[in-house]
Parts: C-alpha cells; structure tokens; sequence
C-alpha cells in the first residue's frame, strides 16, 4: 500500500520536511482534498452538461440566461437547494431519513480514494482496488434503500426495492466484467491495471482482448448504467411511474445530496470504465513517433478526463434516446441474458489470456 | 379473450401486426435486427446534436425586437382611437351580450347634450377567455384583437382595464 | 379475476376499504395487497385524474378511477348560455380537439336550424379537423414517449406539433382554445398563404413520421413493453363503449368520418386503421397509422381546395326551435357527440357533450389488471386521455 | 413588425401609468402600482424587526436572491388547457431551460413553483392547498390563466370552480390569457425572477394575503357602483345639459356609421343519407313487442308519419318505467337490430319529470335509435340499472346519479361520479341553487 504525493516536487518537498509517518499523513490529505474538490467541481459541470446535451439532443438550447452559456446555472440550484427550507415530513423513520442522502455520495467519494488520476495523482493504491471499489460502492445502495424505508411513503418504498433489486443484479456482470480486466492484468491494483495497458491503442483491454474486450465494455456500459439508476434503466427514480421513487419525500439539502451523489457517480463510473478499458491517464499512442509525441505533451490527467468525457457522454445518448425498462424485463435481462453472456465472455478471456491470443 | 375477432373489412391498413425484425420468434435475426434498431434510434438522436441548426428554440426575451406574431393572434380586446383620442363606441352593449364569461361592463353616461353615450368600457381581462365574440358583435368596428401578451402583473388590478380614454361622443 | 368475496374483513375492525373496492378473501400465505393513490398530481395520470390502486408487490390487482378534480360544470353553464356561445366552452372540454368539438356544435346547430354550409367551408372544416388530428396525435406520440422515459420524443412530438399550432394561430388567432366554426361555415376565411402552409407542414411531417418510427415505433423496448401488454378485446371494448383509436385497436371497425360521414369526409380516399388484440402495441400502431392517413385526407382536400364562400348567410341570433338534437363527430380520441335539447329559445334547455375518454378510461380496470405499476402507466399514455373531457 | 426593443430599465411595466383602470374608477386602486414601486425600487417593504444590512450581508442577500430567481424548479401541475401551454413553454420552440426551469419534479418536497396551469374546482382545491403546504420554503405561485385568476369562463352560473386560485393559495404573479401563450408564461416568469431578486432573502416575500372576500357578481357590482357615482355626476352636470339644450335646440348627436358587414348567400342544407335500418322500420319492429311505445313529438306515430320526417330522423322512443330494461336487452340482442354499443346515457329535467335518455348505436349496421323513460319529479327517482347489459353504463349512471338524483337499481356501485359526496344537492335539476357557490348570470 502506497500513498502517493500530488505531484513530485510539493509531495517531495512535504517529505523533505516532515518526518515520514506525518508526510505520508499531508500528502494523503493534500489528495484528498484536490481530488475531491476537483471532483465535485466536475459533478457540478457535470449536472450543467448533462443539462445542455440533454438540450441539444431535443433541438432547443438549454440553460443561455444564468452566466456565460448557463454555466452557472447549477451554482444558483446548488444555492437554492442549500438555502431551502429543511423539512421532515411526518411519519418518517428520523435516523434512516436523515442518514440515507449521506451514504451515496460517501459511497462515492470512497471509490475514488483509489481512482488513478495519474500517474502520481492517487489517494492510495490499494492491492485490492478493484475489490475495495465494489465494496464501498454498495454504499449508495444502502442509501437509497435505507431513504426509501424510512420516508413513509409507498412511492419511495416501491423505488428504493426495485433499485434494491436492480443493484443486486447488475453487481454481478459488473463483478465479473471487472474479474475479467483483473485476470487480464493479473493485479487487482487499479493503478497496475492501467500500467498493464501500456503501449499502443492497441494494448488497451478493450481492444487487446480480441471480442472479449469489446463485449466486456458493453456488457459494462449496461450493467454501470443500471448501478448508476440512469435511464433508460432508472426504475428507482422512473419518474412517470413513482413521481420520484426513493428520494419522493426528500428535500433542500437532503435531495441535494442525492442529486450530487448521481452525477459523482457517473463520474467515478466513467472513471473505472476509462481505467479498465482505456487505459486509465495513459496518452493514446498510435505507433507514429511525431504524433505519439504530440499527444503525450498533455499530462495523464487531461487524457483521463477525455476519456471520462467520453464515457459520459455515452451515458448521456443512452439516457436521452431510449425509453425506460420494466422492472421485469430489466430482471429478465440481467439474469437470463447478460449474466450468462458475463460468464461466457470470462471463459472466453480466460482461454484467450492462457494460451495468449491476444493482440500483439 | 373471449369470442373470435371478425376480420376487419379489406380495405383497412392492419395495424394489429408487430413490426419486428424475423418472424416474430425469439431469433438471432431478431436480435440483431433489435440491436440494429436501437442503433439507429441513437442515430436520431445524434443528429440532432450534431447540426446545432436544428435547434428552433426562439429566444424571447432576447427577441423581442423581432419577435412577431400573426394578424389574427388574440391577446387581449383594444379598442382603436383616433387622432383626437375618440373611439367609435357607441354602448349598443353587443358585445357585453355576447360576451359569454362577464367580462365586459358597457357602463354609460350621458353627456352635456343629454345623450346616452359610453362612460367606461370596462375589460377584464383576467377572465376574458379571447374568444372573439365581442369582436364579431361589434358592428361599429369600436374594438379589435390585440397583440399584446405581455401582461403578468403582482395583483389582479391591473388586469381590470378601461379600455376607452374618454367619454363617447 | 378472483371474485370478490363477501366474508368479514380479517384485517379487523375499522379497516375501511377506499371508496369502490370490494373485500377480497384472504391470501393463503398471510401477505397482504395493498392501496397505492396515483394522482391526482401525478406526472403520468394526464392531468388530474386519481386512481386508486390495489397493488400486490407491483402487480396491479385492481384499478378504481377517481373523477371530478376537474368537472368544471359545463353541462350547467351551457344552459344558461347562448347555443354560440357554448362553441366556446367546447374548447376547454378536449383541448387538443377544440376545432373538432367546435364543429360538434355547430352539426347540432345547422342540424337544428337547417343551416347549410358551403362546399369551401366544408374543406375548410376537414382541412382544420384533420390538422387538428394530427396535432392531438403528435402530442399524444410525444407524452407516450415521456411515459415510457423517452424523454426526448415528448420534446420531438411537441416539435413538430408546433409547426400545426402555429397555422392554427394564423388562422383563427389561437393556439389551443380556437372557437373558430360558426354554424353555417367558420368565423373567417382561410388565410391567402394557407394551402403552402399546409403543404410544408406535410412534407415535414412526413420525414419526421419516419424518423418517430425509426426512435420509437421499432425499439424493441417499446415493442416489449406494449405488446400485449393491456389487452381488451373487442366484445369488451364495444360493451364498454371504447370508440376512436381506442376501440380501432380493439378490432371494433367504427369511425365516425367513415361510417356516419360528416361533412364532405365522404369524398376522400382513406383507411381506418384496425388492430387485432387492443393492446397498447395495437393502439400506438393505430394512432401512428392514422397520422398518415391525416396526411392522405388533407392532401387530397388540398389539391381540390375550392373557392366561393366560407359560409353561408349569417343568422342575427341563433333560435333553436323546440326539439332535441344530436349530432356526432370523430375526435382525436373518439365518438364525440353533442345533445341539445331546445325550449324554442335562445339557450339549450340542456346540453350534453359526450365524452369519448370517459368511455374509453371505464375498461382501465379490465385492462390493467395482472399488470405491473408500469404497464398501467402505459395503459394511460396509449388510451390517450384529456381528463377535463371526462369531467366536462 | 416586432413589439420592440427590451426599454433599458428592464422588461415592460405591467401597470402601465398611462392606463386606466377599473380599480381607479371605483377607488380601491393602488396596491399593484405600490407594489410594481416597491419592485422597482430595490426591495420590499422589510419586516419589523428583521436584522439591520451592512456590506457583507447585502452581498448575502443578493447571492441568495440571485440563486432563487435563477433555480425555479416548477411542480408538475396541471390541470387542463393552460397545462398543454406550460408543456409547449417547457417544448423546444420555447424552452423554459434557458430560464433553468426545466427541473419540473413530480413531488412537491423539491419544487420551488406551482405553476397554477388550469382551472382549479373544490374537489381539486383541499389538494392543492395539501401540494403547497409539502412544498419547503421560499415557494412561489404562479397563476396562469383566467381560470385561476378569476375563475375565467367559470365565474358565472359553475357550481364547482374555484372563483380564483388566490382564495386557497397566496399567488405571486397573474398570467392572463386563455391560456397564455409560452411568452406571456416566460414574461410571468421573468417578473417573479424580479421579484424574488429584489426581496432580500432575510425577509423573503411576505406571502400574498388569501382572497376571502365573498363571491359576488362582478358585473351587476361594477354597474351598481358606477350607477351610484353616475348619480352625483349627473347632479352636477343638470345645469350644462340644460344650457346646452337651450344653446342648440336641434341636435341630434353624433351619429357613428356601421360598418358592412360580409354578406353571404343562403346555403340549403342537404340531409345525409341513413344507415342501416330505417326508423319507420324501427319503430314496426318496436312496437310489434312493446305496443305501449311512444314517440317523442309525433303522436299517434305510425310508419309514414315517422318516414315523413326525413332519413335523418333517429327514431325516439318513449318507454314505460316497467319496460325500460326489457326493451334495451331486446334493443342489444334482437339480431335485426344488434343495438350494442351505447352511447350515451343521461338525463333532463322537465321540471314536472325526469327523462333519462339512452342513445344507441349499432356497430355493424350503423342505425342509432334514442329512447326515453320518464321518471316522477320526486326526491329520489329509481330506474333499473343497464350495467348488466352495457358495463360503459356504470358511469353514466353515476354521473345521471350525481347530477340528477336518480337512483339506478342494481347499480354495484351508485356513488357520485364527479362532486365530492358531502355536496348539498343534484346540480343539474333545475331547482338547484347554492348561492355560496353560484353566482348568478346578470343577463
């Protein structure tokens, strides 16, 4: 287990004067709050471009009138919701109520903790990352479960079990797309697995692994989707059904939560896909020297938010383009088809990594 | 289901067949032809966003300057007036006849050579439903259609209006 | 449908049942069903419909609809308004077919009063319906969408129907709330520019019918959520007296323009578009088919629009001599009929609009039931329905 | 032509101080041009007691403020008409994102707004009133539409609208218009933008006092106050108009010319051709099991006397109370007639009787024939029900039910179809009256 500084220079210069336990300490915290000040930055940019594609995606503008481009519209929502009135409506379970918004943005915010920015840009890099991010991403569904128990209200109960269920189904082709990149890599350290994709385009596991990558990505674009409660698999929230689902008798600051916790979600959803499949902050190379150098001018931070981007920007199209799933068909789906294929596609890699029919 | 369906007369259009790629059984070719499909709905949503010209959202207020609206466009009942500021209502109460929801008062007074003549055309408009029939009654041609839509206020006073600026003649 | 017992109520004393339902015998295994109030501020309900739900887990055991959070008291004021000025109170019953409700009234009026209508008014009549058809349908296509969590489509549909709302502007002044036909004809002509206008607007929407299909009618998570999903067959739909594309659905071959003709509907060339199993697929597929054949009517109307007069001689007032009178349109949604009954005055005695949604929403129950909460959902979105209709 | 340029000061006034006003004629004016000052001036009148401002909290206030005009997340409300203009503001043509206002959530804990779109009747008022009070604070109301402001095309003779959503709810901007186009919503809209912008958030807007003034006919109000100060006025004016007689003994007064009116041509009206069976036909058919089977306005009606009257005459039959039920199954079920589909079924009141009326048509052969039953003008007139036969009859028998009082025997489920089931009496039987509910048309 290592921590790592935000960058050479400060992270050497803490250590320089610190002695070793306490460096380690500062530099910890120094990345924490980049990361998670950098992140919620991006969660609040996020809400504004979701906003704006989802706009442009239905022929009209979006958010013009609040700053330049609307970009500070989310900023007066963030506001707005802060300065709400706090209510508890009656009935509710007091501790469950209040205790439910917290858990999916802790949830997270903790996956994050071992996402590699960069190349130095990493709170800690756990051996077991990939373990330790299926774990704490369970929190957020705690979360919700545990807000639409306790809110009183049917909607919000029937929400929170449908994405109960939901959530316990897709983890498994998720699990086992992620157990397929950790088989490949042969380390359950994000940061090693994205060092193992170094090279060219080519070396990235989705296209390293012939068929099997590609089909690992989609089958976890569908699954991360569905954990993200985003259309067209958001039956929690199904809006036209539950009115709100969960988060119905949630507001202020509360349903803020909730509201920020999605859109960091994605973001560390994208985040784990761009690790797996893209190779994480590494440059594209394309074997062309010139251009190879060209491109690796840009620090790894940029490409990995690029490739963030990208992922959410799929995300997006999938939302704003397909209508919503029922709650059986969704079941249907995960278990009857894509849990199968999951597991069929891990065999394939399997044969593939052993006798080494990859791409050279 | 009970009963047979009667077959529907020759000329109708069948409405009642799914269209689905392959025969209609869980198939390969169904698959791929549903996978197709769900491409092609991305497909139409990209277009959209990738020609910004098929944005039509019309900026108002930021077009106010150009924004127009048709001839015949109901917003609100004026009543003309001339250069010297009179009108050509003469309080016949048509149009408070015809008007189906109260919302016009004829209010008349008589003036200093005794006549009969309009004191107050009373307009609500907060429940004036636009509906032109005070303006087909009108057989003097006092009041017509207005464009203005700009008419929000903090009270309902000011959507109680008069609409003539002096006394009839 | 288990039937409904009569024993005690074993959930105990004072455990009222909402108002409609009946007790049913208990489970073997102890669960227990329970209510789940849709409505009436509910995203998906239209408007201010309330439906009570008897729900197990999220199987739909029972539907009862609760109306009235509208009844504005039309019927009521009607009596003591003019016959013309009851055109106007039309509008606001099924807002979305206030052209073809206005005409409704003025049949009943010419009906009554042996007005004729000229043969310009007539095409201006069925041009203005037909047009209004389709705007209903495109907002109709686009709330599906929205039901079914497509959001864009709503946007889309509401696009296109944009394009139509603004004729109707330059037409008769207003969007929605029109009151534009007049016994004998319409209160103004057709505006010199209309027949280009209309032919754009086909072309636009026929390229955009393509696309919707392409977006919607062939996503097989559409296909799988409609089909067969909220079956009523057409013995059951005739019983309940489900008309317009609901009742098509279900295979009953009635539509008013075709079989009761109105107006001049008997000199065009079109289809009525018949399902086979009334279910939500054959309902979508129903009203996507008629949009087209909209667009057949209206080209055909346009390309023999004819001159002269846009109506006929203007009476002073409107006295319907003593009788009733009845007479029957086809709306976006169904059989929309008006019956006046007349003291020889100058206000209808009573005067009754019939409401093709309130016969149509009646089957929710027999349809939604062994459905999940999102197959009711959809049964409401392709029953299409305009909740101020109902309660009037 | 445009409407012009944005005046530099911001969006036009809504009090136009050139403008006249009913409210300046009958002198309670003054609230709206006191208020639209107060707007304009920066801020609302404090409350007593508030805290004092100083730089930083100014700063505060105008953030909040900023923040608040600029996040209206609206309720998704809408009742009827005015809800299809609130949706096409929201559409792409007009798109109320631009404002922010595109975060339209379905429960009230996380809106901002109601936007009144529709009329709002007493059944739907008590759950209006529970929708805002769910709402967290600062919450706004905008009414649009005549319906809300003023009750609109309902204030006279609707036993059930609510004259004016500001009697249940405080309202914070009125749209009129029926409805309003999506630019009179977004010109709503900006004003409640200027509104909260210019309330300092320490005193965020003092809701708007609830209107429990008693209704009464506007009209007949309007003319009775102006026939009181038109009495003083003409007091004072005796003496001019006697002069002016004297000075011009012969005038005749302004003569102001009509405009012509189009005119058109007489068109004569050409029946339409039946359907299926005829009415004469009809009525042998009838009358062969039902002889004591009259005709609506043609005694004694025999074959060709029905004939006479036209093919568009549908046959309207009256019936007995003791054959009604017999006669619509054998209507249904006679396979000369196959009358199965109903269409409608209600009722009138002849003051003396009830008449429930009954229209069917036939799907296949496309005849329609109207029947009627008369029924004694009494407190709780019975018929038997037609459920068994029609099951689209069950609501149309609740609504005859909850509009005329007659019961339906054997109906499984004869509760009020639309009123609340507390409300006093049967609206559509000519004797009602509720004058805590109805104002009465003055003409």
């Amino acid at each position: 287990m290592k921590a790592y500084a935000v960058n050479h220079p400060i992270g050497d210069m803490i250590r320089g004067m610190l002695p070793a336990p306490w460096a380690a300490a500062a530099n910890g915290a120094l990345a924490v709050g980049l990361i998670a000040g950098l992140v919620t930055v991006m969660a609040i940019f996020l809400i504004w471009l979701e906003r704006k594609v989802c706009a442009h995606f239905q022929a009209r503008l979006g958010p013009t009138r609040v700053g330049p481009f609307g970009l500070l519209q989310p900023i007066a929502d963030a506001i707005k919701l802060l300065m709400k009135e706090n209510l508890r409506p009656r009935g509710v379970d007091n501790l469950a109520y209040f205790l439910a918004p917290l858990l999916p943005i802790t949830g997270s915010f903790l996956v994050l903790a071992v996402m590699p920015f960069d190349h130095d840009l990493q709170v800690v890099d756990l051996p077991a990352g990939v373990v330790y991010v299926v774990a704490v991403s369970g929190l957020g569904i705690l979360g919700i479960l545990i807000g639409g128990w306790g809110s009183n209200n049917k909607y919000s109960l029937l929400g929170s079990m449908r994405s109960g269920a939901q959530l316990f189904s897709y983890e498994l082709s998720l699990v086992l797309c992620m157990l397929l990149i950790v088989m490949a890599s042969g380390s359950a350290s994000l940061r090693e697995i994205v060092l193992a994709q170094q090279g060219t385009v080519l070396d990235w596991w989705i296209f390293k692994l012939p068929v099997a990558g590609l089909l690992a990505f989609a089958l976890f674009m569908i699954s991360s989707t569905a954990e993200l409660n985003r259309g067209p698999l958001d039956l929690s929230e199904a809006e036209s059904e539950l009115t709100g689902g969960f988060h119905t008798e949630y507001a202020g600051i509360s349903f803020s939560m909730f509201f920020l916790a999605e859109f960091v979600n994605m973001f560390a959803s994208a985040g784990l896909g761009a690790t797996f499949f893209l190779g994480g902050f590494l440059a594209p190379r394309f074997g062309v020297p010139p251009l190879d150098w060209a491109l690796a001018l840009l620090p790894g931070v940029v490409w990995f938010f690029v490739k963030v981007f990208a992922l959410i920007f799929l995300y997006m199209w999938f939302r704003w383009t397909f209508p919503r799933l029922r709650i059986d068909h969704l079941l249907s789906l995960e278990w009857k088809f894509l849990l199968p294929v999951s597991l069929a596609n891990l065999l394939l890699a399997a044969t593939l990594i052993t006798f080494k029919w990859m791409l050279p | 289901m009970e009963g047979e369906m009667p077959q529907p007369a020759a000329s109708a259009p069948d409405a009642g067949t799914p269209i689905m790629p392959g025969d209609g059984k869980p198939s390969l070719r169904r698959f791929l032809g549903d996978a197709v499909n769900m491409f092609k709905g991305m497909g139409v949503t990209f277009r959209y966003i990738r020609k910004p010209s098929r944005v039509v959202t019309r900026e108002y207020p930021e077009n106010r300057e150009t924004l127009k609206f048709p001839e015949r466009f109901r917003g609100q009942v004026i009543m003309p007036h001339d250069a010297n500021g009179d009108h050509t209502c003469t309080a016949c109460t048509l149009c408070e006849k015809a008007c189906p929801n109260g919302s016009i008062s004829i209010l008349t007074t008589k003036n200093t050579a005794s006549k009969r003549v309009l004191g107050a055309f009373v307009y609500r408009l907060s429940s004036c439903t636009l509906c032109n029939l005070c303006i087909e009654a009108c057989p003097f041609d006092a009041i017509h259609m207005g464009a203005g839509f700009e008419m929000a206020s903090y009270s309902r006073e000011p959507l109680d209006l008069i609409l003539n600026k002096k006394e009839g003649r | 449908m288990p039937a409904p017992s009569q024993q005690s109520d074993v959930r105990g004393e004072g455990y009222a049942l909402p108002p409609g339902f009946s007790l049913r015998e208990t489970r073997a295994d102890g669960s227990q069903e329970y209510f789940l109030n849709m409505g009436p501020q509910h995203p998906s309900t239209h408007g201010v419909l309330k439906l009570v739900v008897r729900l197990d887990g999220e199987t739909v055991v029972e539907v009862v609809p609760h109306l009235g959070f509208i009844h504005r008291a039309i019927e009521k004021m009607g009596e003591n308004e003019t016959f013309v000025q009851y055109i106007h109170l039309t509008d606001r019953m099924d807002y979305l077919s206030s052209h073809i409700n206005n005409l409704c009234v003025c049949m009943a009026i010419e009906k009554a009063m042996g007005i004729g209508v000229p043969e310009r008014g007539e095409y201006i009549r069925v041009v203005v319906s037909e047009l209004q058809r389709i705007q209903s349908h495109l907002l109709w296509w686009g709330a599906f969408g929205m039901d079914l969590g497509a959001v864009s489509a709503f946007l889309y549909g509401f696009k296109e129907r944009e394009k139509i709302t603004a004729l109707f502007e330059e037409l008769c002044g207003a969007r929605l709330t029109m009151n534009f036909f007049r016994p004998g004809g319409s209160n103004a002509d057709v505006p010199e520019n209309f027949p280009a206008r209309v032919k754009e607007i086909l072309e636009d929407l026929k390229f955009s019918l393509d696309e919707f299909d392409v977006l919607v009618s062939k996503n097989p998570i559409i296909r799988e959520r409609t089909l067969g999903v909220g079956a009523l067959p057409r013995e059951r739909a005739i019983n309940y007296g489900c008309s317009g594309p609901v009742g098509r659905a279900s295979g009953i071959d009635f539509d008013v323009r075709k079989h009761d003709p109105y107006s001049v509907y008997d000199r065009f060339q079109f289809d009525v578009p018949l399902g086979k199993h009334g279910d939500c697929y054959d309902r979508y597929m129903v009203r996507m088919q008629e949009m087209r054949e909209s667009i057949r009517i209206l080209e055909q109307a346009m390309a023999s629009f004819p001159g002269g007069q846009y109506r006929s001689k203007e009476k002073p007032a409107y006295k319907v001599p003593a009788g009733s009178y009845y007479a029957n349109v086809e709306t976006a949604r169904g059989l929309y009929a008006t019956y006046m009954v007349s003291d020889n005055s100058f206000k209808p005695y009573r005067i009754k609009s019939r409401s093709p949604n309130l016969s149509n929403l009646s089957a929710i129950n027999e349809m939604s039931q062994g459905g999940k909460i999102a197959d009711l959902v959809a049964i409401l979105s392709t029953l299409d329905l305009i909740i101020p209709d109902i309660d009037r | 032509m445009g409407i012009g340029k944005t005046p530099p000061g911001g969006l036009p006034g809504h009090h136009d101080p050139d403008g006249r006003y009913l409210s300046d004629l009958l002198g309670n004016a003054g609230a709206d041009a006191a208020m639209a000052a107060a707007v304009a001036g920066g801020g609302l009148p404090p409350i007593p007691g508030a805290a004092g401002s100083g730089g930083l909290t100014n700063a505060v206030d105008w953030v909040v403020g900023w923040a608040r005009a600029n996040s209206l997340w609206p309720l998704v409300f809408g009742t009827s008409c005015c809800a299809i203009e609130m949706m096409a503001t929201g559409a792409s043509h007009n798109d109320w994102a631009r404002f922010g206002l595109e975060v339209a959530r379905a429960s009230p804990r996380q809106a901002d707004l109601i936007i009144l779109a529709g009329t709002i009747v007493e059944k739907m008022g008590s759950r209006l009133i529970t929708l805002y009070e769910q709402m967290p604070g600062p919450k706004y109301v905008i009414a649009m539409g005549a319906c809300t402001i003023s009750g609109g095309p309902f204030y006279y003779d609707s036993y059930s609208v609510v004259k004016g959503a500001d009697r249940l709810i405080p309202v914070d901007i009125y749209v009129p218009g029926c409805p309003p186009r999506p630019e009179a919503l977004l010109f709503g809209v900006m004003k409640l933008q200027e509104l909260i912008r210019k309330g300092a958030w320490r005193n965020s807007i003092v809701p708007r006092p609830i209107n429990h003034s008693p209704i009464k006919d506007e009209m007949s109000e309007t003319a009775r106050l102006w026939e009181e100060k038109e009495k003083l006025k003409q007091e004072g004016m005796k003496e001019a108009q006697e002069r002016f007689k004297a000075d011009n003994p012969d005038f005749k007064g302004f003569v102001i010319k009509r405009i012509a009116a189009p005119k058109f041509d007489e068109v004569a009206r050409v029946p339409r051709p039946a359907r299926g069976i005829s009415a004469a036909e009809m009525l042998a058919i009838l009358t062969e099991r039902f002889p004591a089977l009259t005709v609506q306005s043609v005694p004694e009606a025999s074959g060709e006397k029905i004939a006479a009257l036209g093919s568009e005459y549908v046959l309207d039959a009256m019936v007995g109370r003791d054959d009604y039920h017999a006669l619509v199954a054998f209507l249904k079920t006679d396979a000369r007639l196959r009358l199965d589909f109903l269409i409608e079924l209600t009722a009138v009141d002849w003051k003396d009787r009830f008449d429930v009326v009954v229209h069917l048509q036939s799907i296949e052969k496309g005849h329609k024939v109207f029947l009627r039953c008369a029924l004694p003008h009494d407190a709780a007139p019975e018929i038997p029900t037609l459920t068994d036969l029609y099951s689209g009859a069950d609501w149309h028998e609740r609504e005859a039910f909850d509009f005329f009082g007659i019961r339906f025997a054997g109906h499984p489920d004869l509760r009020r179809l639309f009123l609340e089931d507390d409300f006093p009496g049967h609206p559509l039987r000519k004797d009602f009256q509720d004058p805590t509910r109805v104002v009465k048309r003055p003409y």
